[in-house]
């Protein structure tokens, strides 16, 4: 068979500005919006009211806002580096969506390595953070980007220890193989419980979230690594990590819970269903808990998940083995 | 087919990559510019800030990324045996238990010595 | 055609990189450009049909290594070593014996005729990887756990400070 | 024109010659180990190549890659130690400055 190139560079190009719009829309604002909603609700207050019907144009006038905001460039800062850190996290955010599958042949590329590809993009945002954090020059942006960067990558060996385990029970690290696994041996939360605990644990820390939310903690390094970042500069952080909250969630959709599979309904719907009650039950947790210290969440991760996501896949491996 | 995936990849970075600098461009014709020095100061919560913020910080945060370093490279012969060892049978198995064993050892000293502690 | 293209795209994206890091007088902009050279090395891995290493390399060097030298650079000399010199004496030396090695090398690559052997590259390499760690190379998988627990500790015993 | 084994050899004796240069003028020992890393590069670039064009059948190039990453991140934990050892207690991490054995 021969490829077409030209025509597919055509559609790789198109299937990207798909995805990046559908990231902005349907999760950064979308998400934004139910974030402030749904904290709105389980505070017994009202949350954004005023724009559009019910407050729902208010991520949109924002958007509109913060276009029209000044960039503010600090003169101490190291210009070249606080201009490029917002993109490598947005684009690292974005890339984690090539290996999703939405639905039967409605994914970018199943890549033979996905699961693998999708944790070296995910890291990738490490860099993003450490070099806008330093890049700003401000002791605040600093520390949150030291802070911010010690944690992602203890969160990410947990992480990795879960997508392995899922890995070795369907013995293959291609998404749409282990969607097709779980239609033969059953979601992977029945099988892989403990996986999908560390795998939850760990997907919220990596992405900043409460009660990890310790680098960007308001009340006490003002924003975190972003401080000195306005306008659309800051957006592109806030989208970034909104793609990949949305990317961990869908990947957890994916991996434990059958991804599109589902009776009755399509299964685009099915996958965002599932997708959608993994986003809801984070920002549950962010309104409910409340941020850990520091010490708290390195002890968490390194004495607790790590050790037991590596005795997991020795259990696993025992069972499958024997 | 190889080659094929990894160029949505590649298409999917550049586009990502002018997608997210488009609203900068944007930005940069359509927004209001007034700099001043106050306004390009360091935001120090008010205080005039004093020194550069590139100081020394905690050895802490050498040690963690080390051990992070080191299991990161663990981890990464953990995904071909992963995908591959149901069909080699016991004897993958018991490498891999050795392989895991070591670095759990690794894993005891780091946490013996202090080097997980962050206080 | 379009192999090429991609080669040349690749190659100048890592060696362009690679000069920054090495002559920018600026430390931290000399340890983030490791990443666009890392990144267009995993470019011409994936050319070379190596899915696998290229997934690890960009997991090890750009998402670990390097975070691991940005922070030795921030918690020694940071960006005050701005307006430090950053080069010794011996550049024009080190200038002539690296055109030297590289005119050597090149020049030999271009003589050379290599052999080209049988068979052909599996097409699931991980898998392949994975078995060849398992059956002919399990001397080095297993060696390599010991490698990384003895620098683990080494360097742990190093970095510490004595109490 | 066909890419050969050639043209990844040419970039990966560049790359290896940029990582020499690097560890041959750099006073900073952060900055000569960034050159070690470029110059490992070059090696695994070498590898994967002749994987491909020499000896396709067997996977011994791609499996040596992956140790020589391995050998890098030890490479980088050990010598950075290194480097905030000697910056604790000489107060630099220049490597003309460390000269105490010097006489």
């Amino acid at each position: 068979m021969t490829i077409n190139w030209p025509l597919e560079v055509v559609k790789a190009v198109l299937a990207a500005v798909i995805v990046f719009t559908f990231l902005a829309v349907i999760g950064a604002m979308l998400g934004v919006l139910l974030e402030r909603k749904i904290g709105g609700w389980i505070q017994s207050r009202l949350g954004p009211k005023h724009v559009g019907r019910q407050g729902l144009l208010q991520t949109v006038a924002d958007t509109i806002k913060l276009l029209q905001k000044e960039h503010i460039t600090p003169h101490a800062a190291d210009v070249a580096i606080f201009n490029t850190a917002p993109l490598i996290v947005a684009v690292a955010g974005l890339l984690d969506w090539i290996v999703i599958p939405f639905a039967p042949g409605l994914i970018v590329r199943d890549l033979n390595i996905g699961v693998l590809f999708f944790a070296a993009m995910a890291s990738l945002t490490v860099v993003g953070i450490l070099a806008g954090g330093f890049a700003s020059n401000n002791k605040y942006a600093l520390l949150g980007g030291l802070r911010s960067a010690s944690q992602m990558i203890s969160y990410e060996l947990p992480l990795a220890a879960a997508l392995i385990a899922v890995a070795m029970e369907a013995g293959t690290l291609s998404t749409v193989s282990i969607v097709e696994a779980q239609a033969r041996q059953g979601w992977f939360v029945i099988w892989q419980f403990p996986a999908f605990v560390i795998f939850m644990i760990a997907a919220t820390a990596e992405v900043n979230r409460v009660p990890f939310d310790l680098p960007e903690a308001e009340s006490e390094l003002v924003a975190g690594y972003f401080s000195e970042y306005t306008g659309m500069r800051f957006a592109l952080f806030q989208l970034g990590e909104y793609a990949e909250m949305f990317a961990m969630a869908a990947l957890a959709t994916t991996l434990f819970l059958g991804g599109w599979k589902g009776p009755i309904l399509p299964p685009l719907v099915w996958f965002f269903i599932k997708m959608y009650a993994i986003v809801f039950f984070l920002m549950w947790m962010r309104w409910t808990y409340p941020r850990l210290r520091l010490d708290q969440l390195l002890n968490l991760s390194w004495k607790l998940l790590l050790p037991a996501g590596l005795v997991w896949i020795l259990i696993t491996g025992y069972r499958i083995t024997f | 087919m190889l080659l094929l995936d990894w160029l949505y990849v590649g298409v999917f970075a550049v586009v990502g990559l002018a997608m997210a600098a488009l609203p900068l461009a944007i930005v940069w014709a359509l927004a209001p510019r007034f700099p001043y020095p106050q306004k390009r100061l360091t935001y120090e919560s008010g205080v005039v800030p004093f020194g550069q913020a590139w100081a020394q910080f905690n050895v802490r945060y050498y040690l963690f990324s080390l051990v992070f370093v080191i299991f990161d490279v663990e981890v990464i012969y953990l995904y071909p045996w992963a995908i591959v060892f149901q069909a080699l049978g016991k004897f993958a198995f018991v490498e891999m238990l050795i392989f895991l064993v070591i670095l759990l050892v690794g894993l005891a000293y780091a946490w013996r010595k202090g080097a997980l502690e962050w206080a | 055609m379009g192999e090429l293209a991609a080669f040349i795209i690749l190659s100048a994206i890592a060696l362009v990189s690679a000069v920054v890091v090495v002559t920018s007088g600026n430390i931290v902009r000399s340890a983030l450009s490791l990443v666009p050279t890392f990144l267009g090395v995993t470019g011409l891995y994936i050319l070379l049909q190596a899915e696998f290493v290229a997934g690890i390399q960009v997991l090890i060097y750009a998402g670990a290594i390097t975070v691991l030298i940005l922070f030795v650079i921030m918690l020694t000399e940071g960006g005050t070593g701005l307006r430090v010199r950053q080069v010794n004496e011996q550049v024009a030396a080190g200038l002539l014996a690296t055109v030297v090695l590289a005119g050597l090398l090149i020049g030999v690559f271009l003589r050379t005729d290599w052999p080209r052997g049988p068979g052909a590259l599996p097409q699931y390499t991980a898998e392949a990887i994975g078995r060849t760690f398992l059956t002919t190379a399990v001397l080095i998988f297993e060696v390599t756990s010991l490698l990384l627990l003895v620098s683990l500790i080494g360097a742990i015993i190093v970095a510490r400070r004595e109490r | 024109m066909q890419v050969g084994l050639t043209h990844y050899l040419i970039v990966s004796a560049l790359l290896f010659c940029l990582g020499l240069y690097a560890v041959l003028t750099r006073r900073n020992a952060v900055a000569i180990l960034m050159g070690i890393e470029l110059m490992l590069n070059a090696a695994n670039v070498n590898l994967v190549a002749f994987n491909k064009y020499v000896a396709p059948a067997a996977l011994s190039g791609q499996v040596f890659a992956l140790v020589v990453i391995t050998l890098a991140a030890c490479e980088a934990g050990v010598g950075l130690a290194l480097v905030m050892a000697a910056y604790r207690n000489l107060e630099t991490v220049h490597v003309d400055e460390i000269n105490l054995m010097k006489w």
